[in-house]
């Protein structure tokens, strides 16, 4: 061999390795184009498209109704949130007063979604990081909350249950005590989780420190929910902009301080007990009552712009309309909280090795429905 | 030299063509992974030799050491640096006729010396071990009489340890 | 000179024909042995992992899914053997050869029953289990690295990587029960602890190194970095498919029996025990190990590379050695 | 310190509960009355009104009818395209004489685009097909008889 | 000495064994039994479901091998201690202080390692 | 034949030397001709394999067999371990300052 | 157990290599831990040493290994145990461990910390393998490495010019004593054929030591003189003296360890050691006597007006050392090795004292000192025991020792060095209770830096608080109460009387000792506790041998007109014969070299395979040639 080639140096030798789309950790069709060095990162590009389908170009030409299907697949993993965030927005837009039960119905269905759409994040980080079955315990209980979401609006994932001024269904007899049933099982469960994984050693050495940025890091790329709390940052929307009728009950936002996988863990965790919190809440408060308001067949917003953001499982997410007052929005933006999210991971992962990667991405837990739309 | 075959015999010369056999290969492959791979069945084939002589520790050791840590120190080795390397195809160069021609007369040389000899001869029932297993033997031997070499074999290790380390690693000003 | 009879003949002390053929007979049967063994051992770790997942398991090939191995085996060897384009041929068809002969060799020494029957009785035994094992590497590293594929030769390394850095506290957590035998012979060892106590009481330190050096060593889980599912999808043997890929799986169970079998050899007494004969002692003691393999897989998630790599060389090291000056320390003074 | 020594005892201790596996093909879901599969048409109730149609967002309904001797309606063609139709139970919600509804049928697969196209005999042979297999959920032949009379 | 080659001749025989199992499985019953279609895709290395970018030989992390180099010098510590342990009750006192000296030299050796950072990783 | 107690070592010492003798010529053809600097670390393990197995001959079959020789054949082991981990680290740091394995590259000492 | 002794200076051999390991950025509290449980490990193992050889006395002996064989002659290596040897590996080991521990707290917070630890982990191994050699050629080698590191160990403060110059003196002091050590070395060697001491003692007891130049008296007498000299150079006998105060430079632990307790004494060990040697030749010991004698009063005199604290001691260390030598001289082996055991601690003693005097108030000026016993209690006492002994007042340990000395000059009919030692010991009660008065009570002279004054960490008390009792006890060893156990000890080694002679105790000169101390001690206390006299009006009084004990005699002045002037013309001779003759040769030499190297240099292809080659095929030829010539193969 001569002297000629300069770059080859006994160094390590970059190497360019696509992670994804086909990918078992990218959680979807999600690709990274990492740079490595040995097992370290250098550079990592997120490419992001796989599941592009245009929704909110397609809205333009639905009917305000007819785009509540669509929502159920931007977040696939908690489609009540999405279909209460159009609906919401539409009638904050149209001024509507939503009946009681319809209102407590919408929480109950919220935050049991959050609850599954965590689950499914305690049991594919967890498979991610090698363990297999917090997994299955974690989809278990998730298929307990869609079982029971089967029965109230025949659908598994893709709800379609809010209505703009109410839900589609009220509740079957006895659904409401499966509910309560539910709760105080999920209760017993979250202690056996607790003893499953988060005391464990190894799963402690691969979070804790790992993947940590800064409140003004994370404000910086517009994240928000578990992603901005980790880092300390008190921001919930229930709390900051009380929208619904989240004022009524008695719960806590909590917060991380390290922003590192660890936080992220550990705040999903405690808000599935949070959520639970609601749950029961609601539970006792619900009274018998109509689930519909009075709306018009053909729903038309008036002229205008309006936009309103919720807390979402994975941060906020908001419908933004903008309406010249037909029954179709003349424009319909929404602001994927997993989109956004997503933004930080060429930061974080520079200079990580490739296990953390998937511990990373991970704990972000993106959703690319919602990230492509 | 009177043959007599039996099985000994017979897995000697098995295990000796192995081994010069791996030793041409070794020469003759062009691929430096395949020449690493090569030298595996020499040291495989030299680790037999011993068992068939009744030092199983040592060949065990030549296993462990040889194939199972040097082999694999070259390996990384070939990878860490050109590992796509070839050798050019032999060419008969002044240096390498004469080495060629040196090894041949020194083999010839040798051999040679080893017919003339008379070699003494030993019985298959010796006791080299004295009663104990091969390896306990050797300890006693080692510990008792080759208590200093041993010692000075620690001194060479962490001399080789340390010169390597700081040999192989990335130094920072580099980067 | 020459007769047939001639070679079997230890320069005089025959090896008789049906010595020979005893032998053949013994070797072949450890052979297929180690296959039904690797193939239940599958079937047990779906089904125990299952049930602790609150699943059932195998179930559809035969009763409770008894052949459920047997049916993925001969889907294996009926399915297509894909040799990507631009590996290194060579290295890469011999790959798994050089990985499963010294996981099967290994099996040679390790004492089923009480006579060497089946198995070779060689004074060097627990040593030669250290050496040839360590073999296999080969295989790994040269597998991942011919695929000519990123993710097998991140795996590949890793591999390599891995199973020498615990290769060094498994031969050290093995010493300190040499020490206490005084004998390197595996069967030699079972006779001492039939004298005294199992050692897994007084080597405890040792036997915990062992164990998790030996899970390591195993590539398997906490350690299963090397196939790391969900980051390198396979690892070394992702461009690996069919009767190649299933040689990868058989050595990997194979290790598992003869690790199994070394445990039970040097902590547990092997074959001896109460009652039953000393081959249903021996088959219970690797059951059990084979079970608490599969609980730790069920249980742990998987430790980072850089962890793993510090936790060998910064704990179990200074562990394993620290045993062995206290083993040799108190065996002076007792 | 040992933490992981917990988490061993939780996996142990799952061992005697109670499996959660169902044997699928053998043993299907039971799936609740809202459930929304594959539609299920009743031919006599549709008054061919299109509103179906015009709801569906993703319009994979199309439908034809033509006026009877009496003058009344009758649907001719109703075709829906489960390429991508996705089951969001618009066309029922609109559907007046609630002649589409939706049934637990989910098995859809198949090896080709063309069986996707599901015509009307085939979504009626769905519905005959339900009833068999819910009869508490049958439709009454007396409902059907007075809606499609008027 | 009979009986000594008898069981080594054993061990031969289980490897010749483990070499007939692969080859006769891959090269002498997998070709009659299996398929052989190679198509272009098929041969193509998987890449996460892209066209993989680059050479995939690539000259990989020197620290793997410090580490083989750790392991190179502890293997050969490992050795010395088998015949060490194994005639250690024959021996006494005296090759327990060897010993001691011995590992002592390559625990140096290791905490040279570990300060020099060695056994990190990145 | 019995003078010895019994039958006689089956394999002649001669053999064995011949065979070491062998390969230590073929390592030491390979050292002087191989332009690969790890392949002729390699020729030198082959000489040094070749003088071990000359070690256990002679402790075997030597006129006074003691376990001498296989003792320091052991020493020849680890001195051959630490040989390959220097020479290779040497080769690397080479490696890393001239990019080349090669051996005739490495002429710094060139008049 | 004494086939263990080898243990003892390995030991901290090992810590020097782990520290070496660990480097120059590793904790201190690591360092430290490991050097202090090393040393006392090692202590531990010469303890067991010194009490195996004490229960049979007859198990010492030589441990060896063939190293070198020139011609007829042989070179072993290894180690040796006697009751000597014993005795020094416990006092270098117990002061050793108890200086590392103090060391922790004195050099705390130095930036080499760690290189602080190795050095004097490197010292106490060369000290210990020093005293184990078998031979003198061992002996030797390890002699200069002792010098090495007491070199480096002055020096270690580098960046202070003066600790510089002192390094570089006491290299330079202590070499001339070494080419007389070592020339008398070579010349034992050339006449009895071995470096072994048995062989010597063999032959120049025997009248043996024979060269054909010189008859075997007259050798005896010169290799004699020759080895004191390198005693003399090391021990810091007059007049080679001079390096020892200035190494004072260094860190006060180093004064304490090498400079007081062990390296110093080093020289008295080998009189000790090559004792058989000097009783042949009667004049060699009578040399050793009077140069001690000179030394021990020199010392105490120049002692007596020093201003700084270390100096002081330095001073003290000398002429106790001269104490030692004679000793020594006037045949009184045990009792000079007795002196040497006891003065290892008293002397470790005060320099720690003194160094946590001087860690506490930061100076060495005794007149910037004062009252600071009330501030550092544990310092005071420590130190009065330390001068208590030192001053020789009964029953602290510097009393046996001295006395057995002043007795054995006496009984052996020296009168004139009897004096000389009773002024001697008179002046060093005056000057140590001097420097405690001035140190400890009194009113503080310097406000500002006794405020804030405080006593060191545990590191630094307990190590002196244990030296006190040892400063007191250590001469119980050799009394009546043990029936002078230590003195059979060590006669133990030559049972034949080769060693010298004891002698019975002089309860009268005993009384006399003490009260030539209490007299001492009592005008310091005059002086400067309660100023009744003067001090300054003293000096002014006697100002010309005030002047002449405050510059220390004029020494260094000699030394530098004489020494150094000489030297500088020979050097100017050398220079010129190198520059213009030897050059003219070694040029034309060069040139020659040239040409032949411009010749050949186009056979140097720079290839390690060529070169290779050649050689093999040299290598080739040659075996044809023995082939052919030789024959006998074919």
């Amino acid at each position: 061999m001569a002297l000629t080639d300069e770059t080859d140096l006994v160094r390590t030798e970059e190497m360019l390795l696509n992670v994804g789309p086909q990918h078992p950790s990218t959680h979807g069709v999600f690709r990274m184009v990492v740079k490595i060095s040995g097992e370290t990162i250098i550079e990592a590009e997120p490419v992001i498209g796989y599941l592009h389908r245009g929704t909110e170009k397609l809205a333009e030409n639905l009917q305000y109704s007819q785009c509540i299907p669509y929502t159920d697949r931007l977040d696939y993993v908690s489609a009540m949130l999405n279909n209460y965030s159009l609906v919401h927005a539409v009638e904050e837009a149209m001024g509507l007063e939503i009946p009681d039960r319809a209102e407590y119905i919408r929480v109950i269905t919220m935050e049991m979604n959050r609850l599954a759409s965590h689950l499914i994040f305690f049991g594919t980080y967890l498979l991610d990081l090698g363990a297999m079955t917090p997994f299955l315990y974690a989809f278990e209980e998730r298929e307990k909350i869609i079982d029971m979401f089967n029965e109230l609006c025949g659908a598994r994932i893709t709800y379609n249950y809010m209505r703009v001024g109410g839900v589609k269904f009220d509740t079957t007899p006895g659904w409401l005590e499966q509910v309560d049933a539910f709760v105080k099982r999920m209760k017993g469960e979250m202690v056996k989780y607790r003893q499953l994984v988060t005391g464990n050693e190894i799963f402690l050495a691969r979070v804790h420190g790992v993947g940590a940025y800064t409140t003004e890091q994370a404000l910086g790329h517009g994240m928000s929910g578990i992603n901005l709390r980790c880092t300390g940052y008190n921001w919930d929307l229930r709390k900051k902009k009380p929208y619904s009728i989240y004022d009524r009950f008695d719960w806590d936002v909590p917060l991380g301080s390290a922003g590192d996988c660890w936080d992220r863990y550990i705040l999903h965790m405690e808000e599935m007990e949070q959520s639970l919190r609601i749950v029961e809440q609601a539970l006792q408060q619900i009274q018998p009552g109509p689930v519909m308001a009075k709306v018009p067949k053909l729903i038309r917003v008036p002229a205008g712009e309006y936009y309103s953001g919720i807390e979402g499982t994975r941060g906020e997410l908001g419908f933004y309309i903008v309406s010249d007052g037909k029954d179709k929005p003349y424009r319909l933006k929404i602001r994927r909280p997993s989109f956004e999210n997503l933004q930080i991971l060429p930061i974080i992962l520079k200079g990580v090795p490739v296990a953390d990667m998937v511990a990373i991405l991970g704990s972000i837990d993106p959703v690319m429905g919602e990230v492509d739309a | 030299m009177n043959f007599v075959w039996n099985g000994p015999m017979i897995a000697f010369y098995v295990l000796a063509l192995s081994v010069l056999g791996a030793g041409i290969l070794m020469l003759s492959v062009r691929k430096v992974v395949y020449m690493a791979l090569s030298i595996g069945g020499v040291f495989i084939g030299a680790a037999g030799i011993y068992i068939l002589l009744g030092a199983e520790f040592v060949a065990v050791a030549q296993i462990l050491i040889y194939v199972g840590a040097i082999t694999i120190l070259m390996m990384f080795a070939i990878m860490l640096t050109n590992h796509k390397a070839e050798e050019e195809p032999f060419r008969w160069t002044v240096r390498n006729a004469t080495a060629a021609v040196g090894s041949v007369l020194l083999a010839l040389v040798l051999l040679a010396v080893i017919r003339s000899t008379t070699w003494p001869v030993q019985s298959a029932n010796l006791n080299l071990n004295g009663g104990n297993s091969n390896p306990v033997a050797i300890g006693l031997v080692m510990f008792k009489q080759y208590a200093f070499p041993f010692e000075l074999v620690s001194l060479v290790l962490i001399v080789g340890l340390v010169g390597a380390v700081i040999l192989a690693q990335e130094r920072k000003e580099e980067e | 000179m020459w007769t047939w009879n001639n070679l079997w003949h230890w320069a005089g002390h025959p090896l008789s024909w049906p010595g020979f053929v005893g032998m053949l007979v013994g070797a072949v049967v450890i052979l297929l042995l180690a296959l039904l063994v690797v193939m239940y051992s599958i079937y047990w770790q779906r089904k125990f992992i299952g049930w602790m997942q609150w699943r059932i398991g195998p179930n559809r090939v035969g009763p409770w899914g008894l052949f459920q191995t047997v049916a993925d085996v001969l889907k294996l060897l009926v399915k297509e053997d894909v040799i990507p384009a631009n590996v290194d041929r060579t290295l890469f068809l011999l790959a798994p050869i050089f990985a499963f002969v010294p996981a099967f060799l290994v099996l040679s020494i390790i004492p089923f029953s009480a006579h060497h029957v089946f198995t070779a009785n060689i004074g060097i035994g627990a040593l030669f289990y250290v050496a040839i094992s360590a073999i296999t590497i080969h295989g790994v590293m040269l597998g991942g690295w011919s695929s000519n594929n990123k993710w097998a030769l991140i795996g590949g390394m890793r591999s390599a990587a891995q199973m020498l850095s615990y290769e060094v506290p498994l031969g050290m957590s093995i010493v300190g029960v040499v020490l206490m035998a005084g004998t390197l012979n595996l069967n030699g060892i079972i006779a001492a602890q039939m004298h005294t106590v199992w050692y897994v009481i007084p080597q405890i330190l040792g036997f915990i190194v062992f164990v998790i050096a030996g899970t390591a060593e195993m590539n398997r889980t906490p350690f299963d970095l090397p196939d790391a599912e969900s980051e390198l999808v396979g690892g070394y043997h992702v461009e690996y498919s069919g009767f190649r890929f299933a040689f990868f799986m058989l050595t990997e169970y194979v290790y598992l029996l003869a690790m199994g079998g070394l445990m039970a050899t040097l902590f547990f007494g092997g074959w001896a025990g109460p009652f039953l004969p000393g081959w249903l002692w021996f088959a219970i003691k690797i059951f059990i190990f084979f079970t608490f393999q599969f609980w730790l897989q069920a249980t742990l998630p998987r430790i980072r590379q850089d962890q793993m790599m510090s936790f060998s060389w910064k704990l179990l090291l200074p562990l394993a050695l620290a045993n062995l000056v206290i083993t040799a320390v108190v065996k002076v003074l007792v | 310190m040992f933490g992981f020594l917990k988490g061993l005892g939780v996996t142990i201790s799952q061992l005697p509960k109670k499996k959660v596996t169902v044997m699928y093909p053998e043993e299907k879901p039971d799936y609740p009355e809202r459930y929304r599969g594959v539609h299920r048409f009743i031919p006599e109730l549709c008054t061919v009104c299109n509103q179906c149609a015009r709801i569906c967002p993703t319009s994979c309904i199309s439908l034809s009818g033509s006026r009877d001797e009496n003058r009344k309606l009758r649907i001719e063609t109703y075709d829906i395209n489960f390429d991508i139709c996705i089951l969001c139970s618009q066309c029922t919600e609109v559907c007046p004489t609630e002649a589409i509804v939706m049934s637990d049928t989910f098995e859809l697969a198949s090896y080709t685009r063309d069986d996707f196209y599901l015509d009307m005999h085939w979504l009626h042979n769905n519905e005959l097909e339900y009833e068999r297999r819910h009869p508490d959920r049958a439709i009454p032949e007396t409902d059907v008889q007075k809606k499609a009379g008027n | 000495m009979f009986q000594y080659w008898n069981d080594y001749f054993f061990v031969v025989l289980f490897l010749l064994l483990g070499i007939f199992l692969p080859v006769a499985a891959i090269w002498v019953l997998g070709p009659l039994l299996r398929p052989k279609h190679p198509t272009v895709a098929k041969n193509t290395p998987y890449e996460s479901g892209v066209e993989p970018v680059g050479d995939a030989h690539v000259r990989y992390n020197a620290r793997y091998y410090l580490f083989a180099l750790m392991f190179v010098v502890f293997d050969v510590e490992t050795l010395f201690l088998y015949p060490w342990a194994a005639s250690f009750h024959q021996l006494g006192l005296f090759a327990l202080t060897e010993m001691l000296m011995f590992i002592l030299m390559l625990v140096i050796g290791l905490a040279y390692a570990w300060r020099k950072k060695v056994l990190e990783w990145s | 034949m019995t003078g010895l107690g019994g039958p006689l070592f089956p394999i002649p010492t001669g053999s064995l030397l011949a065979l070491g003798a062998l390969l230590f010529c073929i390592g030491l053809f390979g050292a002087l001709t191989r332009k690969n600097l790890i392949i002729v670390l390699v020729s030198i393990e082959l000489m040094l394999n070749a003088a071990n197995i000359n070690l256990v001959t002679f402790s075997r079959l030597g006129v006074n067999p003691s376990l001498s020789g296989q003792v320091f054949s052991l020493f020849t082991i680890t001195v051959a371990a630490a040989e390959i981990a220097v020479g290779l680290a040497l080769l690397l740091a080479i490696f890393r300052l001239r990019r080349s394995s090669e051996v005739q590259d490495l002429n710094v000492h060139k008049w | 157990m004494v086939e263990y002794a080898w243990l003892a200076p390995v030991l901290p051999l090992v810590g020097y290599v782990f520290l070496l390991a660990l480097g120059r950025r590793a904790a201190e509290g690591l360092v430290a831990g490991v050097s202090v449980i090393l040393t006392f490990l090692s202590f531990l193992v010469s303890l067991a040493v010194f009490t195996a050889l004490g229960a049979h006395p007859d198990v010492t002996g030589t441990y060896t290994m063939r190293w070198l064989t020139l011609g007829a002659h042989s070179i072993d290596v290894g180690f040796q145990v006697t009751h000597l040897n014993a005795l020094m590996l416990v006092v270098v080991s117990a002061v050793s461990t108890l200086v590392f521990l103090f060391s922790k707290g004195y050099m705390h917070k130095d930036e080499r910390f760690p290189v602080f630890y190795q050095y004097l982990n490197l010292f106490v191994f060369s000290m210990m393998a020093l005293v184990v050699s078998p031979n003198l050629l061992q002996l030797y080698i390890f002699w200069e490495m002792v010098g090495l590191c007491s070199y480096l160990l002055i020096g270690f403060w580098y960046f202070k010019p003066e600790a510089a110059l002192a390094a570089k003196k006491s290299f330079i002091v202590t070499r001339l004593g070494d080419v007389g050590l070592f020339i008398g070395i070579i010349l034992l060697f050339l006449s009895s054929g071995s470096f072994d001491y048995s062989t010597v003692f063999q032959a120049a007891t025997t009248g043996h030591l024979g060269l054909s130049w010189i008859t075997p008296a007259d050798l005896t007498t010169l290799t004699g003189i020759l080895v004191f000299v390198g005693a003399a150079g090391k021990s810091a006998q007059f007049p080679l003296h001079v390096w020892l105060p200035d190494a004072m430079e260094g860190p006060t632990p180093v004064s304490a360890l090498i400079h007081a307790a062990t390296m110093v004494a080093a020289g008295v060990y080998l009189v000790a050691r090559m004792y058989p040697l000097f009783v042949a030749s009667g004049t060699a010991l009578t040399v050793v006597a009077w140069v001690g004698g000179i030394t021990a009063l020199l010392g105490a005199l120049i002692a007596l007006t020093q201003r700084d604290i270390k100096r002081v001691i330095a001073y003290s260390t000398i002429s106790q050392l001269g104490y030692m030598m004679m000793g020594l001289g006037v045949g009184a082996y045990a009792y000079g090795m007795f002196h040497l055991f006891t003065h290892a601690f008293f002397k470790a003693l005060l320099f720690l004292a003194a160094g946590s005097v001087i860690h506490a108030v930061d100076t060495q000026d005794l007149f910037e000192m004062g009252g600071l016993g009330k501030k550092m209690r544990i310092t005071q006492w420590t130190f009065l025991f330390g001068a208590l002994s030192l001053s020789g007042v009964f029953p602290w340990a510097g009393f046996w020792s001295k006395d057995s000395i002043i007795n054995a000059t006496l009984q052996s009919g020296h009168m004139t060095l009897f004096w000389i030692a009773e002024i001697a010991a008179f002046c060093t009660a005056f000057y140590i209770f001097r420097v405690y008065f001035l140190t400890f009570h009194g009113k503080p002279r310097d406000e500002s830096k006794m405020a804030h004054a405080h006593e060191g960490s545990w590191v630094m008390t307990v190590p002196l608080i244990i030296l006190a009792v040892m400063a007191f006890i250590a001469g119980l060893f050799n009394t009546g109460l043990n029936n002078f156990g230590l003195q059979r000890y060590l006669m133990a080694d030559s049972p034949t009387g080769l060693i010298g002679k004891v002698y019975p105790d002089n309860v009268p000169l005993m009384i006399i000792s003490v009260t030539v101390a209490l007299v001492g001690i009592g005008l310091a206390a005059l002086m400067y506790w309660k100023p009744v006299i003067s001090a300054e009006k003293l000096a002014r009084n006697l100002s010309g041998l005030y002047r002449l004990s405050f510059n220390k005699f004029y020494l260094d002045e000699i030394y530098y007109g004489v020494v150094v002037w000489t030297g500088k013309l020979i050097a100017g001779i050398v220079d010129f014969f190198d520059r213009y003759i030897l050059d003219l040769i070694v040029r034309m030499l060069g040139r020659l070299g040239y040409m032949g190297g411009v010749g050949l240099k186009y056979t140097q292809t720079g290839q390690v395979q060529t070169y290779s080659v050649i050689a093999f095929f040299g290598i080739m030829i040659l075996l044809a040639i023995a082939m052919f010539h030789v024959g006998g193969v074919f």
